[in-house]
């Protein structure tokens, strides 16, 4: 198989993301959108890891963290959005999170 | 491959942390003598682990000591809070001592995993520190800032990394400099990789264009953890890229440089204009850490040898004195008089004469002033590699960018100066407002009068520093 | 064309579709549902690149707890699930265009650095192969990372219970 | 400790704790000891000068200080700084001396207004006998936050503290440039030692080098300052109170004039020759512009302000010219200008504290008949600024001429007697203005005032110890020329 094919199956998920982080209103779609930008990095690295397919196997592990992270990360983010749900009322956050306050 | 030696100090603070928890947990009452006095000595103990002669690399030391140190200060001076009902005492620590273990093994790593997995640990439990105080609206929204920025500087990282392992093959920072440059792909793709891998952690460093989330974020948090944020947080990035930049992606330079110094200017512009127009002090000094950041990121651009990686450090170092004063004092004030605006420090150098000249020669300090010497010095250093005529200069516009924030750094500091050995304001002619025993308020007070001594005593000999920061 | 190949393409449809729907769709529940069938056909494409550890860790640790984890917090949020339910920001078309060109940008990377290289018969990631490498080369980022989990359980933990409000005992309004 | 590092340190350590006892210290008692410890730094300088030869560097010391970056604790005193730091020393001295009496009203206590007095002296003597292009700057920026306290807290008038933040922002920018060539310089010659880089001849070459150059130079102009990096100075001047006036003037601005001898002249001798005839013609331009806007001023402090640009244009022709004549017209130019310009705002701030304010209108006319003493003053005062032979400043003024006539090393003929004539109709305008000032001020039909008084109290001896002095440089010019001449080379070492 081209190593190419991975790849770029990898850019479109990692533009749908971006696309999710930006555009999505409510704070767990907002996280998917995240997630989905792991999970492309994630077969960024599967596949060079069988390209390469050197005996430390680098990629899949650094995936398997990844896979990790993101599930740590997911938790995290979802108790800091109950708390936000619990102080405002809701769990929209306004257009891109970084404007949001001064 | 391991050099078991190096864990232990991360491994005694991550302990610290979850025997503080623990501790917290099982106790009938909470309190924050328990958990605090672990904290501490896990921390002293930690400190002594990375003095101890036998360690072999003076940078990743230094750093080490200053991720450990700053904690430490911000350890005592968050016993200020002692009885602030929102604050969890046991979770405070834990969170506060595992993310500094973060943070050092973020500094001790040699390959892209153990990175970006200390990556994380520094900057998830501190995410959670910035939403803590319960039921705060500012919180939750700082921290869900925080942590979308985060969560997505982490994703283009980890993205960045996977083109370096795809171009190279290894994720190791030794063979990283050897196969990188020896790749089979283009040299655009081999450096638009290093130059994602990078771009992430400027994220965290606060660098211009995310900067965004940190004055929303520092505001929603308390005042210590602020602190935490802006000295710890951004010691453990700076520290990585340091080391990251000369050793895994030194003969990438060309892709990497013009990047770094880019957003070193503007991080210093953008800071420091941010700064001007704030009138509240945690705000001033949260854009004023953004433009801070920016002097860290200046010697970086012309970062070759491991020699050159002092200078940031070096700066770091004093900033983090610094910071962790004037934090530490608005810290203070805020829990006894129950505000941090420009108001609540009027007059602070006639009520409070310790504190308040500490909070002076803190903000001296940032500004780069004398009598401040080691802040002048710090400014020094920063300049000198961007102006050393071995390199060709090529950044001397970035010099002259960075000497001309100097003097906006040194206008706002100086009006905030102005503020505090003013008349004494309302705020603080009234009583105070503080739940806090007096023990608290003197431990805190401890950990402002300690730093602002070191302040002193290395604005007469800065060498005391610098020497020990190879 | 080998049927490897073909498996792959069929699921790399699969996968975009579904992504597409997942950050487009109208409803909640349903963006969530997407989602799953987002990382289910990544996990296929992970078994064609013979990362069998790595397929079997995704289905289990995505699809079996993180998805669970979402759909619950969308109905703590008590959030409307019908349709128009979710929402999007303002700059919705600015976003697209920042979407698209990362993709296009990372695309044109991928094609620039490895185009004409293929994947022979690599060796299968199968999980004694990975728990070798893991627990030799890799043991201490895999420490950190249970420090990480146990952080950000503990994290999570703390921000989600106890609910108090503000203003009990002397923090007062004044403690802004 | 040698007796130049006692005599920095002194008035450093008194100023800082009378500024950080929070006003405990009566402000007369705080005065007294303020002029006691300018005494003891002169005495302790004067021994050091005496004790030591001609052409040596008086009281050295020499200690390790920031290893890392090779910054030097290098501290003396020699033919050069001699005469700035006994002016400096004596202006401080007189500051403190008028403040026993006249201490201005402000927000804060009056012995903290000596204090930030003591710590600017102390400063500016850091300044003139560092060694290290480091501890240079450190002194030459620890002058400016107590400034920047004296005009703001004790200045008069609505704008003084923009003013003060206008002349902060303005000497800030200026330094900040400055040190970037400074750490150039630093990097280039491998050493921050004067005495390496000036003496040893250590050349800063290649655009590097004259990166240093101009970054150097335009610190300093704004310090001095040049035309038309002027614009932070009359307000500055206007606003401060008396004691704030006369240190600006007085020992603020010859930082600038010392900077341009030590570390632009000496240091970097290639390219200030490069850039000499530009220089040299701002400061022409300054003069005449100086003595125009002179003529237009309403206001005494702000006419005085005004007249130090002219003044300083000389001392930086003189500067320019890189000539042995010239760099000691340069030392003797600042140090005349120190105390005639001195004497001018002392009086007008004696003025001020009677009339309220210095304007044309507030003081009336016919001062002659109305106080005949104290318009005595200020027209020798006046007289004296304009350059009239047997006063201080005009040995200044003439040696500037004549080392642009005989043509030194740097600037060329056509363009050095081009300068000389505009120069010269420089001193006929202020002639014009001087002028202008005596008769509408002290002549005139008399508008008696019930304020009306002579000098009094802690005036008296200041204004006679100036009138004194600016006799005495009048007379004997040789004074200052004899000690300046046999360190010449330390500035001039570089220059072909």
């Amino acid at each position: 198989m081209p190593l190419a094919w991975p790849l770029i199956l990898s850019a479109v998920l990692f533009g749908i993301g971006v696309y999710g982080v930006l555009a999505r209103r409510h704070a767990v779609l907002v996280l998917i959108g995240v997630e989905m930008m792991l999970a492309a990095v994630t077969l960024d690295l599967v596949a060079f890891d069988a390209w390469w397919g050197e005996p430390s196997h680098s990629g899949q592990v650094l995936s398997l963290f990844v896979i990790a992270l993101a599930a740590a990360e997911i938790g995290l983010g979802l108790a800091i959005v109950l708390a936000l749900y619990r102080a405002t009322g809701t769990a929209d956050v306004d257009d891109v999170p970084a404007r949001e306050r001064r | 491959m391991i050099d078991w030696s190096d864990v232990v100090a991360p491994l005694v603070v991550a302990g610290g942390g979850i025997l503080a928890l623990l501790l917290d947990a099982f106790g009938t009452r909470r309190s924050w003598r328990r958990s605090g006095i672990v904290s501490f000595l896990a921390l002293v103990a930690a400190l002594v682990v990375l003095l101890s002669p036998s360690r072999p690399d003076g940078l990743q030391q230094a750093l080490g000591v200053l991720v450990v140190g700053g904690t430490l200060l911000v350890v005592l001076a968050a016993a200020v809070m002692e009885h602030e009902d929102s604050m969890p005492p046991g979770e405070l620590h834990f969170l506060l001592l595992v993310s500094a273990s973060g943070g050092l093994s973020m500094v001790l790593a040699r390959d892209l995993a153990t990175l970006v997995v200390s990556l994380e640990l520094l900057s998830l439990p501190s995410i959670a520190l910035v939403g803590l105080r319960r039921g705060d609206v500012d919180a939750a929204r700082g921290a869900w800032t925080f942590f979308v920025v985060s969560v997505v500087s982490t994703a283009v990282t980890l993205l960045g990394i996977a083109f370096v392992y795809g171009v190279s093959g290894t994720l190791v920072y030794d063979e990283l400099a050897l196969r990188l440059s020896a790749s089979r792909a283009p040299a655009e793709v081999v450096g638009a990789a290093v130059v994602l891998t990078v771009v992430g952690l400027l994220f965290k460093l606060g660098a211009v264009p995310l900067h965004l989330w940190v004055p929303g974020t520092y505001r929603g948090a308390s005042v210590p953890v602020a602190a935490y944020l802006s000295v710890v947080s951004k010691a453990g990035a700076a520290g990585a890229l340091v080391l990251l930049l000369p050793d895994a992606f030194g003969l990438q330079g060309e892709s990497w440089r013009p990047v770094v110094a880019v957003a070193a200017a503007l991080t210093l512009v953008v800071g420091n204009l941010g700064a001007w127009v704030q009138d509240d002090v945690v705000g001033l000094l949260a854009w004023s850490s953004i433009a801070q950041a920016g002097f860290v990121l200046a010697p970086m651009a012309v970062l070759t040898t491991p020699g050159v990686a002092s200078a940031p450090i070096r700066y770091l170092a004093v900033y983090a004195l610094a910071n962790l004063v004037a934090f530490g004092v608005v810290g203070l004030v805020r829990r006894r008089w129950g505000g941090t605006s420009m108001a609540h420090v009027a007059g602070l150098v006639r009520v409070e004469p310790w504190t308040g000249s500490a909070l002076v020669l803190a903000l001296l300090t940032l500004a780069g002033f004398p009598p401040a010497v080691i802040g002048l010095v710090a400014k020094y250093v920063v300049l000198e590699p961007l102006l050393d005529p071995r390199f060709g200069t090529p950044y001397a516009w970035l010099a002259v960018v960075v000497a001309l924030n100097v003097v906006v750094g040194l206008v706002y500091y100086l009006r905030l100066v102005a503020v505090v050995v003013g008349p004494v304001g309302p705020r603080l002619a009234g009583s105070t407002v503080s739940p806090s025993p007096p023990r608290a308020v003197v431990v805190a007070r401890t950990a402002v009068l300690v730093p602002a001594a070191a302040l002193v005593v290395t604005s007469v000999q800065p060498d005391l520093l610098l020497s020990w920061i190879p | 064309m080998s049927a490897v190949e073909v498996v792959f393409l069929v699921l790399a449809a699969v996968c975009v579709f579904s992504g597409l729907q997942a950050v487009t769709c109208d409803r909640l529940v349903h963006a969530a549902l997407w989602f799953v069938l987002t990382l289910g056909s990544l996990a296929g494409t992970f078994l064609l690149l013979a990362a069998e550890l790595l397929a079997w860790v995704q289905v289990l640790v995505y699809l079996g707890s993180v998805v669970v984890l979402l759909v619950f917090a969308l109905m703590l949020t008590r959030a409307p699930t019908g349709s128009g339910s979710a929402t999007f920001t303002r700059n919705r078309w600015l976003a697209a265009v920042i979407g698209t060109a990362t993709s296009v940008g990372l695309g044109v990377l991928g094609w620039a650095g490895f185009g004409g290289q293929e994947i022979v018969s690599p060796t299968v990631g199968s999980p004694e192969v990975i728990g070798q490498v893991l627990f030799t080369e890799w043991v201490l980022p895999f420490e950190i990372l249970s420090l990480v989990l146990l952080a950000a359980l503990v994290g999570a933990i703390a921000l989600s219970t106890g609910q108090r409000t503000v203003g009990d005992s002397g923090a007062a309004d004044g403690d802004r | 400790m040698s007796a130049v590092v006692a005599a920095v340190l002194l008035p450093l350590l008194v100023g800082g704790g009378l500024v950080l006892s929070g006003g405990r210290v009566p402000g007369r008692v705080a005065a007294l000891a303020g002029a006691a410890t300018t005494v003891v730094s002169a005495a302790l300088v004067v021994a050091a000068w005496a004790a030591s030869g001609r052409g040596e560097v008086a009281g050295e010391v020499d200690a390790a200080w920031i290893e890392a970056i090779g910054a030097r604790w290098h501290l003396g005193v020699d033919g050069i700084s001699f005469p700035f730091v006994l002016m400096t020393l004596l202006l401080g001295l007189l500051c403190c001396v008028s403040l026993v009496d006249h201490a201005p009203a402000g927000d804060g206590p009056p012995s903290a207004l000596v204090g930030l007095v003591l710590v600017v002296v102390g400063a500016a003597l850091g300044v003139f006998s560092s060694l290290d292009l480091l501890l240079f700057f450190v002194f030459f920026e620890l002058a400016l936050v107590p400034m920047w306290f004296v005009v703001a807290r004790w200045g008069d008038g609505e704008g003084r503290s923009r003013a003060a933040t206008r002349f902060l922002v303005f000497t800030v920018t200026g330094s900040a440039l400055m040190l970037a060539g400074f750490i150039t310089v630093g990097r280039l010659a491998g050493s921050l030692q004067l005495t390496d880089i000036a003496v040893l001849r250590v050349l800063v070459t290649g655009p590097v080098g004259m990166f240093a150059a101009v970054t150097i130079l335009l610190g300093l102009a704004v310090k001095t300052p040049v035309w038309p990096l002027h614009t932070w100075l009359p307000d500055a001047h206007g606003s401060a109170p008396t004691v704030g006036s006369v240190l600006l003037a007085g020992v603020f601005l010859k930082l600038g004039t010392y900077g341009l001898l030590r570390v632009w002249l000496a240091v970097v001798p290639q390219q200030a020759e490069v850039l000499a005839p530009a220089l040299a013609t701002f400061a022409v331009v300054g003069i005449v512009w100086s003595a125009l806007a002179c003529l237009r001023q309403t206001d005494l402090k702000r006419l005085v302000a005004f007249s130090s640009v002219g003044h300083m244009g000389f001392v930086v022709l003189a500067v320019a010219s890189a000539s042995p004549l010239g760099v000691s017209a340069a030392v003797l130019g600042s140090v005349a200008h120190g105390v005639v310009t001195g004497l001018l705002f002392f009086v007008a701030g004696a003025l001020r504290r009677r009339y309220g304010a210095t304007s044309w209108e507030a003081l009336g006319r016919g001062l002659w008949l109305r106080t005949p003493r104290t318009a005595g003053v200020l027209a020798f005062a006046a007289i004296a600024s304009l350059g009239l032979p047997g006063l201080a400043v005009f040995w200044g003024e003439l040696l500037t001429l004549r080392a642009l006539y005989e043509v030194g090393p740097v600037l060329g003929r056509p363009l050095a007697w081009t300068l000389l004539a505009v120069a010269a109709l420089g001193v006929v305008l202020t002639s014009a203005y001087v002028a202008a000032l005596l008769r509408r001020v002290l002549q005139g039909v008399p508008t008696p005032d019930d304020r009306d008084g002579e000098l009094a109290g802690s005036d008296v001896p200041v204004v006679a110890v100036l009138v004194a002095a600016t006799v005495v440089l009048g007379v004997a010019p040789g004074l200052v020329l004899g000690v300046v001449e046999p360190d010449l080379l330390a500035v001039l070492g570089g220059v072909r």
